[in-house]
């Protein structure tokens, strides 16, 4: 008995010994790599494509995929970046956050790409930052998403949530009434984006009448409608996401609402939602995006008759969300191209891209939703919301466009907090965090 | 008898492995294996605790994610704190949730060692009071196992819900590596990557020195009929407690490595899919025996980051039907292919059995058909 | 957060229509759990594969509707048979092998559920597909200040309408005396001629195709998705957990846990309704583990 | 001083009574034959005593200390070992750790985590198995021992438990002549030092063995005595005869 123990402290010593010796090695293996050039002179471009190809977010993901690699051919035909071509490096990321953090480790460190295109969900971006700010490395996360992040490391080309409710509540109020519900999921973007939403409203003279949140992936909206029912509102605001959104819309007919006097308006029921609820449900109600396959403009028209005649549009649809993506290749184009006049290709960095991109336009030609541009301090996108109302074949009416872009800005609730700059979250006393997440 | 089943042919079997696995950054310096391999070695430390449970104990435990998302969450926010400061002292995403001081049960994760231990302890009394809870009541078996599942469920709601103190489904995402004392665990350097396995050796070899013991013996005997056991006198339910407890408290060590490796945690810990895939790593690896499990976390994780892309579609079809095919024939995992082997190996060299001697220590730790 | 609005000012005509809510989602998990009841019931199985039933049966749906036209109201006994069939070939090809070894079941189940939801994703893609209804089905009905939808009645009445079926099977017929007795002691049962091989397999194949039915009414209800089971089997479990794996118990747990959610949600939200209910799951098997109506404890 | 002693005993499920006021009283070594047509409540009333059912009322006093309603674990520490009529071993381990989980002085689940060995154990086994005759067989399965074997094994594992008072349902079924005679054999070496109940129907080995005879019926007592006023009891015969026509 007492051996046994001797033994066993023995055994325990013996691997903590273990576990501390190595410590003094370290910095020699890390330094085994390093030195060598993202991008190699006449070799292809490398750029990671993390999006999730199998399980439950491989619906908009896959698509988010299809077009990018449609972004990349198309900038590959008319000569690539610098005269070298892109090369996407497609990884699936399996709907699953370890996976996500185990493939953006294996992007930047074993094939060494020289920036990152990905994630749909901001758990998925929250799961993948610590290592890509750790690299230094550089994401570019293609679609909405709630603010309130001051990166060095991120470029978003889709709208931040002070600019995709601005113009859709202040519509409501004036063409339904003053009384609204919001109902959202369970989770942070619809919390943060409500927040945004309250101020809009404020400002119209609104009333908020309720607030409900829904488990994410819940398909029971029997509670909810009924208080909806109980208070009457004018409209309804949804920030409900995914199955439970088709849901939602099904239940609301279902339950003996009417869109005509009281519709839901949204802030992610496209174009891809209408069609799996079925037209029927969908009809009537409203959507904010910054881009509808039904715009009427030469580049969008030449944007969805050739993506829908690639070998990428099998799905057939052009959806905010995949324009925002396609947008991202552009960007990155024109950041990579200004990187490597500035350095040299040899010398081009993740980080240097990323310092070259502010301000970076996307002009009429090219973008399908219109003018766009990076601001030069938080990475975010200027860009104009528009409202469509679903019509009975399942397309989009554009029933208003923002007159002037709208300026992102991650911290508009919170001032207190600071402004997003370039080198980081500016506080008012003049204090600048970097990476704040 | 059966090389297999001899201890000390098992004991050397582990010294191989680990001696093969420690050597691996004297050899290779790509730190993306390295980071990698130390995500095996967590996912492997997981698959010895279901072994630990569902082996030897007889519970299926369908909610390990539950000690493993909480001990993550707590060292999560020990390092979330460390980047936090007298002048700064709540984390971002408190301040967009419109609190106005830090929570109190955030308060003690200041402290780097109160942190690491509160993420230790706390699932592991979680662990103690529920099965505590459960096994008191006797439920067992599918029931404890639809248990285990639904409160995995409830946590991962709850930490959902209470978005203002744990950042809801974005979960929280430490800005930089765990810093201990002066050190910095860089989670790429081979310095984690031994951390890690040393902390896997030493589960391990506590895990295995506790099956060989009375008390393992005892599990083992109410994995076979606890009714049985309860009529020799011992507390059936302390027993159970126990077992799942350990389990539960190596499931916890295990998270703590895993935020320190990838600095991020979300309620997605608590989706019973990740822990549906610890028992396919035990199961497939093979569940009575702690080797197995370790080989079956390897295995299946290593053959999901490799061939997973290449199959694509068809990746999830092959690992249920294959995990369909070791559950009806292979009950004992692929190691049992290795028993079965070892054991047509020394019948046909004539083995000859042990005579019932006294017993010592070392004739217990040479009889252990448990394993 | 929960807290604010907890103890929304009490509204009696609401709190009414909250009940009736309650009902209607009593129903939904009620149904949702029939199928495993009675597949634990008999054979003291745990099918983990059942929420992927439920997902077949909308599959199979979908399938008769949009390819051979098939109106709606013959897409449910329909999907019942297709997903009978998957059941019985399942029990016939791999359950039957494991019965003795309960947990094993429960963890080849799990690995069929894998294998059904990826197959569907491969054969139908991962996108939501939706089913078309009557328009009658998606209207409301409306009294004074009662309110409730029309498929809900339509759900309810079928439930309703499944159970009394299985009661009747169960204790009117040969078939039901056979069944129970094969719960009650298998061997003795089978020494008084019964077959217990082909009851198994026949109460299997009826579970499964319960599931199918829940499933062509969930995939109106909500949405047609690879997934879709997901969301469903956990309550369903609980029911059957709750209940104590007999008809009469899932009845009464799926009544009570169903009212109990729509009670909560109406006082706090359904995320917190969520929670509570667990809490609360856990509390009563504490004092009551065999659940609401468990068959005694075998002797030895 | 009665040793065990059980004091109106009623259990019933729902309306139904299986043990309808039941008393008696054990004096300390003796070997007690419990007999009963079918149904009797003969193993109901094992279960009683060892805490697997809860008696619905009344009372059993065990060395002067109430046992009712403790745990089945609590009444084994005390010195109350048992049988089972269907045997129950551990069929994954061997006869060996069959004998060495059952050999519990030491029962506390945390203070075991790292014992390896307990003390005294050897001796004991050395014994048992002089006994049971199992000696050439310690190293195999528990699952593939014959019917006999694993009812020897499991008569050893109480044994091993060197309980105070051994109850013990039909040890003999399936057994051999001879075998039987070497269990009556070991029982009355057995009640010198211990107490034992054993439930029976084999009327030929209870003759051998019994000191007093129990006689239960529809689950009350219906007779007690030594075995030749047993079978001479009139009641007995009745209820024998006209039931079962067993004995």
């Amino acid at each position: 008995m007492r051996t046994d123990r001797r033994n066993f402290m023995k055994a325990t010593l013996g691997a903590a010994a273990a576990a501390a010796a190595p410590y003094g090695f370290v910095k020699s293996i890390n330094q085994a790599w390093g030195a060598q050039s993202w991008i190699k002179k006449g070799e292809p471009i490398k750029v990671g494509l993390l999006f999730s190809l199998t399980g439950g977010l491989a619906v908009p993901e896959e698509d988010s995929t299809l077009v990018m690699q449609y972004a990349i051919d198309e900038i590959n035909k008319s000569g690539g970046i610098a005269g070298q071509p892109i090369e996407p490096v497609i990884v699936d990321a399996k709907s699953d956050f370890n996976v996500y953090s185990e493939k953006t480790k294996e992007l930047i460190l074993r094939n060494r790409v020289v920036a990152i295109f990905g994630c749909y969900t901001s758990a998925s971006r929250k799961a993948i930052l610590p290592t890509v700010m750790a690299q230094n490395h550089l994401l570019y996360y293609p679609t909405c998403y709630e603010g309130a992040e001051c990166t060095q490391n991120t470029i978003c080309t889709g709208p931040l949530a002070n600019q995709h409710s601005k113009d859709l509540i202040p519509f409501m109020v004036q063409q339904f009434g003053k009384k609204v519900f919001f109902v959202g999921s369970n989770y942070v973007w619809p919390k943060e984006s409500n927040k945004n939403a309250k101020v809009w409203l404020q400002q119209a003279g609104g009333e908020l009448l309720g607030e409900e949140y829904i488990p994410l992936g819940s398909s029971e909206f029997g509670p909810v409608l009924n208080k909806i029912r109980e208070a009457k509102p004018n409209f309804i605001f949804s920030t409900v996401v995914g199955a439970s959104d088709i849901a939602f819309h099904k239940q609301f007919k279902q339950e003996g609402f009417k869109v005509d006097s009281m519709p839901i308006a949204s802030l992610t029921t496209g174009e891809i939602e209408t069609r799996a609820m079925g037209n029927e449900y969908g009809a009537g109600h409203f959507l904010s995006a910054p881009y509808f396959q039904g715009l009427d403009n030469p580049t969008n028209h030449k944007f969805v008759e050739s993506f829908l005649k690639s070998k990428y549009g099998k799905n057939g649809v052009t959806h905010y969300n995949m324009e925002e993506t396609y947008l991202s290749a552009y960007v990155f184009k024109y950041g990579l191209e200004k990187a490597i006049a500035k350095v040299g290709v040899e010398e081009v960095t993740p980080r240097a891209i990323r310092d070259n991109t502010g301000g970076i336009k996307v002009e009429d030609a090219v973008s399908p939703e219109g003018l766009i541009w990076i601001d030069d301090q938080n990475f975010n996108t200027w860009l104009k919301p528009k409202i469509g109302q679903c019509q009975a074949d399942g397309s989009f009416k554009i029933v208003k466009s923002s007159a002037e872009h709208v300026a992102p800005d991650p911290y508009s609730i919170y001032p207190d907090l600071g402004k997003c700059t370039a080198d980081g979250l500016k506080a008012a006393d003049g204090k600048v965090r970097k990476g704040v997440i | 008898m059966n090389l297999y089943h001899r201890p000390g042919a098992q004991w050397l079997a582990y010294l191989v492995f680990y001696v093969v696995l420690a050597a691996v950054p004297f050899v290779v310096s790509d730190n993306f294996l390295l980071n990698q391999l130390s995500t095996y070695g967590v996912f492997a430390m997981l698959a010895l605790s279901i072994s630990l449970c569902w082996g030897f104990g007889g519970i299926l435990n369908l909610g390990q994610g539950i000690p493993f998302g909480l001990g993550a969450y707590g060292m999560a926010m020990t390092m979330q704190m460390q980047s936090q400061d007298a002048s700064n002292p709540m984390p971002p995403f408190m301040l967009n949730n419109s609190l106005d001081r830090l929570p109190l049960f955030w308060v003690p994760f200041w402290n780097t060692g109160v942190g690491i231990t509160l993420a230790l302890v706390v699932p592991t009394l979680f662990c103690a009071i529920f099965g505590w809870l459960m096994f008191r009541a006797r439920v067992s078996g599918p029931f404890f196992a639809i248990m285990t599942l639904a409160m995995l469920s409830a946590w991962g709601t709850l930490i959902l819900d209470i978005q203002p103190y744990t950042n809801g489904v974005n979960g929280i995402t430490p800005p930089a590596p765990l810093k201990l004392g002066e050190i910095v665990v860089d989670p790429y350097s081979p310095a984690a990557y031994w951390t890690v396995l040393a902390l896997l050796v030493l589960a391990t070899v506590v895990a295995k020195l506790m099956t060989l013991s009375r008390f393992g013996l005892v599990v083992q005997s109410v994995r076979n009929d606890a009714e049985r056991v309860r009529f020799l006198g011992y507390n059936v339910a302390g027993y159970e407690t126990a077992i799942y407890t350990i389990s539960g408290f190596f499931a916890a060590v295990a998270g703590c490595c895993w935020v320190m490796l990838t600095q991020y945690v979300s309620p997605a810990q608590f989706d019973t899919t990740f822990s549906l895939s610890m028992v396919i790593w035990a199961g497939i690896g093979g569940r009575m025996s702690l080797m197995g499990a370790i080989l079956g976390a390897f295995l299946i994780q290593g053959a999901q980051s490799y061939l997973g892309d290449a199959f694509l579609n068809t990746w999830l079809l092959i690992l249920g039907g294959f995990f369909i095919l070791v559950v009806r024939f292979l009950p004992k995992g692929l190691i049992g292919l290795v028993e079965s082997a070892l054991g047509r190996l020394s019948s046909s060299t004539g083995g000859k059995t042990d005579g019932n001697g006294v017993s010592s220590i070392r004739s217990r730790l040479l009889q252990q058909p448990g394993e | 957060m929960a807290v604010g609005s907890f103890f929304t000012s009490f509204d009696l005509s609401a709190f009414i229509n909250a009940l009736i809510l309650g009902i209607s989602i009593a129903s939904i998990w009620l149904i949702a759990a029939l199928g495993l009841t009675i597949i634990y019931g008999a054979a003291g199985v745990i099918n983990m594969a059942h929420g992927e039933f439920i997902m077949l049966g909308a599959y199979s749906s979908y399938m008769l509707q949009s390819f051979l036209g098939f109106p709606f109201v013959l897409c449910v006994p329909a999907s019942f048979l297709i997903v009978a069939l998957v059941g019985l070939v399942l029990e016939r090809g791999l359950i039957r092998y494991l019965y003795k070894r309960p947990l094993d079941t429960l963890l080849a189940t799990f690995g069929v559920s894998l294998v059904l939801m990826q197959g569907v994703r491969l054969i139908f893609g991962s996108d939501p597909k939706y089913l078309a209804v009557p328009p009658i089905f998606s209207s409301n009905i409306q009294f004074s200040f009662v309110n409730i939808s029309v498929f809900r009645v339509v759900v309810l009445l079928v439930t309703l309408g499944i159970v009394t079926g299985l009661w009747a099977l169960f204790y009117r017929t040969r078939f039901g005396v056979q069944v129970r007795a094969v719960m009650q002691d298998k061997e003795m049962a089978a020494s008084f001629g019964v077959n217990a091989d082909r009851v198994y397999m026949l109460t299997f194949a009826l579970g499964a195709g319960l599931a199918g039915v829940a499933g062509s009414l969930f995939g109106v209800l909500n949405i047609v998705l690879p997934t879709m089971g997901a969301s469903y089997v956990v309550q369903a479990f609980l029911v059957v957990v709750v209940g104590g794996g007999t008809l009469a118990g899932s009845v009464a747990a799926g009544g009570a846990t169903g009212e109990l959610q729509s009670i909560f949600a109406y006082f706090t939200n359904d995320t917190f309704a969520r929670f509570l209910l667990f809490v609360l799951i856990v509390v009563f098997l504490r004092i009551r583990p065999q659940g609401l109506f468990a068959p005694s404890a075998k002797r030895r | 001083m009665s040793f065990l002693e059980i004091r109106n005993l009623c259990k019933s499920f729902d309306t139904v009574s299986v043990i309808n006021d039941f008393s008696i009283e054990l004096v300390e070594q003796t070997l007690c034959c419990l007999v009963g047509p079918n149904g009797a409540g003969k193993t109901t009333t094992m279960d009683l005593v060892t805490g697997r059912q809860k008696p619905t009322s009344g009372q059993i006093i065990f060395c002067d200390d109430d046992i009712t309603g403790l745990d089945e674990h609590e009444i084994a520490r005390r010195g109350i070992g048992r049988k089972f009529q269907v045997p129950a071993v551990f069929r994954d381990l061997t006869v060996r750790q069959n004998l060495e989980v059952a050999y519990s002085r030491s029962t506390h689940p945390l203070k075991n985590l790292f014992r390896f060995r307990a003390p005294g154990f050897a001796d004991k086994l050395d014994e048992v198995l002089s006994v049971t005759g199992l000696g050439g067989r310690l190293n195999i399965e528990a699952g593939i021992l014959s019917h006999g074997e694993t009812q020897w094994l499991e008569i050893g594992m109480v044994l091993m438990q060197n309980p105070r008072l051994l109850l013990l349902d039909e040890p003999v079924a399936g057994m051999t002549e001879s075998e039987i005679d070497k269990t009556a054999e070991i029982f009355n070496n057995l009640k010198r030092t211990n107490s034992l109940v054993v439930v029976e129907h084999d009327m030929a080995f209870v003759r051998q063995i019994a000191d007093v005879v129990t006689v239960m019926h529809m689950g009350s007592l219906l007779a007690q005595g030594p075995i030749s006023e047993i079978e001479a009891n009139e009641r007995v015969r009745e209820v024998y005869l006209g039931e079962t026509g067993e004995a």
